[in-house]
């Protein structure tokens, strides 16, 4: 039931896009590749939570506990059905670094089981991940002896699947991958990989942290399983994440978080574990902030996510125009519209991101610049950062032109036009 | 007042004298259950004869609501055929999730229908529901063995 | 500087406490133990955060991502400050929960050099521990061969002390205790258990959760070595915790979190890690929470520490006093205002903890019943659990006599009177 | 405008001509220092001669600021005593940390002075540091060789 797309509508929900920057200036975030603003529909989740129904969840027989696991299981549900997952397959986690670290230290621990990796077994990753979706598989080679193995990227931007059968191979045990790259924008082919990944009885992760935010996700259809977004970018509250496993692999995986809520029993030498969500949150949880994400996944499913992933698409498509007017612009990733996301990295002739970035913060610009928390991927296009823009459902053309401007007037500034 | 809508008279009779508590020593399986957010425990004996439900005795620590209601669904099940004590069950799983809409069948409930009002507190639900899914994973258990030996 | 501690001033900071419970009846809320309500102030902050200044910290030139910096690590100096650490030793996780599992990550990591355990090494813990500072533990142990032992509690729920030089011997290099029991308000003597500890070469492990909310806490005096907390239990939103530990501990200790910002360098093979705090800070961080728990601090400070905690002794007196007057009714922990804090813990001849929160929950009473994730503490006093009234800063007289009011009425119902 | 504050002209020419860039072969010791958050490098080669810095050369990637302040350092420092260097390095360090409040002593810092406006943009603090820490770094470690002689 998609209406018309009114952006200037959706402005008016997110008060920061009216802050005045430097000197005055309006402010154009081109940033939401980093962290989205948040809708006062998501604020205003939050405080109710606060104000009405604070109370540690699963945990008293009181009205206000009652109240608040009522909130924070719907929470669970709305998230749940915005993924295409069931309900007890969804764990909030503080973020999706989190929610990747758990599934890795999972494949390390003994008791997990015939998920537990070993000396000759492989994970495979790509040269363009996060280092979230990078570090935590190095650490578990580390761990279990396992190798580390990688899809390369090509010149464009895409991963080289010209070897994907001799890289998957049968002592592969997990294929870690992102599901569109923070840096390049690039949207990675699953459907190849995740077949050959479920020929050699590998399981596949998929970092959807770029993904979720912007274009509608089921994760049966993309027949991943493990799958991870962070909730700050996707128009919810910071200090949240989801974690999504298919059940029969939550069940057979060992929590790596220990303490109240996650057990079944306890004595003072041993703990067994309750089963899955419950397994893989221990503490009082972050019981606001599932309220508020779930406050983000609802503002994005009354705007749908069809309408949101062609304004993100149209921007992008007038973005690629404008920038590739500039001369002596590079943009690192795809220049075409072909499986692409609204992320586009670039670097300008005779100018460091870093000095980018800050001409265009002095006209209002929020731009990101550096490596972007892919740093071999920087070494693999030989350069040593980018800057970046990035876009979400508040973005307007016209932002695109100021940046283009800006750009425009940085070289001036530093005399390389 | 709410409270007496929970606490009926009979869940309070059956939380004093509780029927069939105390274990049989004779069984064909026996099954303990906690339930992990308040320490309550329920262990359950279970005898099976030619499909039917011929004992179940339990004991264990808990609230009223889950000790009266072990205590009504041993009488319940007893003497039953495995498949009509098992169909009372769903229905008293389906009455627990009625979040206060339904009040039970009583020709097939008796007794367990003064739980009904448990239904309005989520908190309480597993409570009345502990001795229930001992009974049931008993009676699974005693099948799969049955299967196993076939 | 502290004023006449004004109960009456400080509910009106807390909309939640004007709450229509069932049947309309007014909120008593003395369930603090489990979490505390949050002030206004903390509401604003948290929102403000969101409307000014949202970015991602640490990752961008331009205004918002400075403001944002500015904001999260000023709110690290006002922690710092409050507890008496240098900022560098301050480290914002989600919760204590996580604190204490990433210091029991980290004593099992045989990259943390000197601090990994081995066959033959001993911990230490307590037999009134919560779960989340005994299950990371008996997890350590498992990993790595140590031996798991404890203080075991005296009848009156005091820590037993007359084996300590046996329990904590040369062997022993972690002992992890908690300052103030979240079950039996037992406030415990660190002193002889820190002096002995530091004699054997063993590390202390302060778990502050209840103690950190209600009374002044200097790190540097108490002597210990690690220390956590949780921000939704002194009154600051839900999703942070704290962990401090001495400088030189941090830096010898692995991270357990892998991904983004807490890098020095990385490569597809290999990563090496940025000092402390950041080490122990992957991803994006929870910076809305961040800022609402200095803003917590801060109300705290404001009212002063010293008024809170005398403010809520005079509660635990007066609430000892009522309950003693009730037959049937046992207190389980200590019976007299000697080293104890505002939980008390008690079950009801005859009635099952569950059914008294029922009934006091009827009036709108908030406590709370079952194990408290203490379960080993529960089958020491013999109890499948007991009820729990614990207290904080907004509590008054007249909630605790409704309180008392509210037992004796169950135990009518209950025919046990 | 503000950017002009920034980026004053001596900043410019030096990033543009930066001094004493590329690395001479002899050297006392060499170092490599990263900023973790925007992926930039410095190796630098230290010299010193009977206290004195007799030669500062350094390579590495890095924006106008952090390039312009590698070359200011490196003619600040060389010729300078030891000591006479590190009193240099703690004035600007004290410059970074201003908050745009100083100045900066022109008699001590000569160029480096241009570098005032970078301390209102916290983010560019490193990007102005990270030559400095280098040299800081390789003095500390260049002495401490010589202790483990002594
Ligand atoms: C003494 C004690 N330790 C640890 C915790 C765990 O805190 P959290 O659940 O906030 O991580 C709690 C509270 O639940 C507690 O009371
Ligand atoms: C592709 C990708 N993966 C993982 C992450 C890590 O997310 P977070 O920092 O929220 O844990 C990010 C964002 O920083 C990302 O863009």
């Amino acid at each position: 039931m998609a209406r018309e797309f009114d952006v200037e509508r959706v402005r008016k929900d997110f008060p920061i896009l009216s802050k005045a920057m430097r000197q005055g200036a309006s402010l154009k975030y081109l940033d939401s590749g980093a962290t989205s603003q948040k809708p006062i529909q998501v604020l205003d989740a939050e405080r109710r939570f606060y104000t009405e129904s604070n109370a540690a969840v699963h945990r008293g027989s009181h009205l206000l506990a009652e109240e608040a696991s009522e909130a924070f299981e719907s929470s669970r549900q709305i998230v749940a059905s915005f993924i295409g997952a069931a309900e007890d397959e969804v764990i909030f986690t503080k973020s999706a670094t989190e929610s990747l670290n758990i599934i890795a230290y999972g494949f390390g621990n003994p008791d997990s089981g015939s998920l537990c990796l070993k000396p000759g077994d492989k994970v495979v990753v790509t040269e363009m991940e996060h280092h979230a979706n990078l570090i935590p598989w190095q650490q578990l080679c580390k761990r279990t002896g396992a190798t580390l193995a990688w899809l390369s990227v090509t010149d464009e931007g895409r991963l080289d699947l010209s070897h994907l059968n001799e890289i998957i191979d049968s002592s592969t045990k997990v294929v870690a991958i992102t599901h569109q790259s923070n840096v390049l924008g690039t949207i990675n082919p699953l459907d190849p990989i995740v077949a050959r990944a479920h020929e050699v009885g590998a399981v596949v992760v998929l970092d959807a942290c770029q993904s979720v935010p912007h274009m509608a996700i089921d994760v049966r259809e993309l027949k991943v399983d493990f799958l991870a977004f962070s909730g700050h970018k996707a128009l919810g509250p910071t200090g949240i994440g989801i974690l999504w496993g298919r059940a029969e692999l939550l069940d057979e995986m060992e929590p790596s978080l220990f303490g109240g809520s996650m057990i079944e029993s306890v004595t003072m030498e041993t703990a067994t574990w309750a089963k899955a969500p419950r397994k893989f949150e221990a503490g009082v949880p972050n019981m606001a902030q599932a309220v508020g994400l779930a406050a983000a996944i609802n503002y994005m499913s009354d705007l749908g996510m069809a309408a949101i992933h062609a304004h993100e698409l149209a921007l992008t498509t007038y973005a690629l125009d404008a920038l590739n007017g500039i001369d002596g612009l590079n943009i690192i990733g795809p220049n075409s519209m072909d499986s692409r996301g609204g992320t586009i990295s670039f670097t300008i002739d005779g100018i460091h991101p870093h000095d980018v970035g800050q001409v265009l913060d002095q006209d209002g610009i929020a731009v990101r610049t550096g490596h972007h928390c892919a740093w071999p991927l920087m070494r693999r296009f030989g350069v040593s950062g980018t800057t970046r823009a990035s876009f979400h459902l508040y973005n307007t053309m016209d932002e695109i032109d100021a940046l283009a401007a800006g750009i425009k007037s940085a070289q001036k500034f530093f005399k390389v036009d | 007042m709410e409270l007496e809508s929970l606490y009926q008279e009979v869940i309070l009779d059956h939380y004093k004298n509780p029927h069939n508590k105390g274990l049989a020593p004779e069984k064909d399986i026996q099954v303990h259950h906690v339930n992990p957010s308040c320490g309550d425990e329920i262990t359950l004996n279970l005898t099976l004869r030619n499909g039917d439900v011929s004992s179940v005795t339990w004991d264990g620590v808990g609230c009223s609501i889950s000790q009266a209601s072990s205590s009504i669904m041993s009488e319940l099940v007893t003497g039953k055929p495995v498949a009509q004590a098992m169909q009372t069950l769903e229905n008293f799983s389906e009455l627990m999730a009625s979040k206060g809409t339904q009040s039970g069948d009583e020709e097939v409930l008796e007794d367990a229908v003064a739980l009904a009002g448990v239904s309005k507190f989520p908190a309480r639900v597993k409570c009345a529901l502990l001795g229930w899914m001992a009974f049931k994973d008993a009676v699974v258990q005693v099948n799969g063995r049955e299967e196993d030996q076939t």
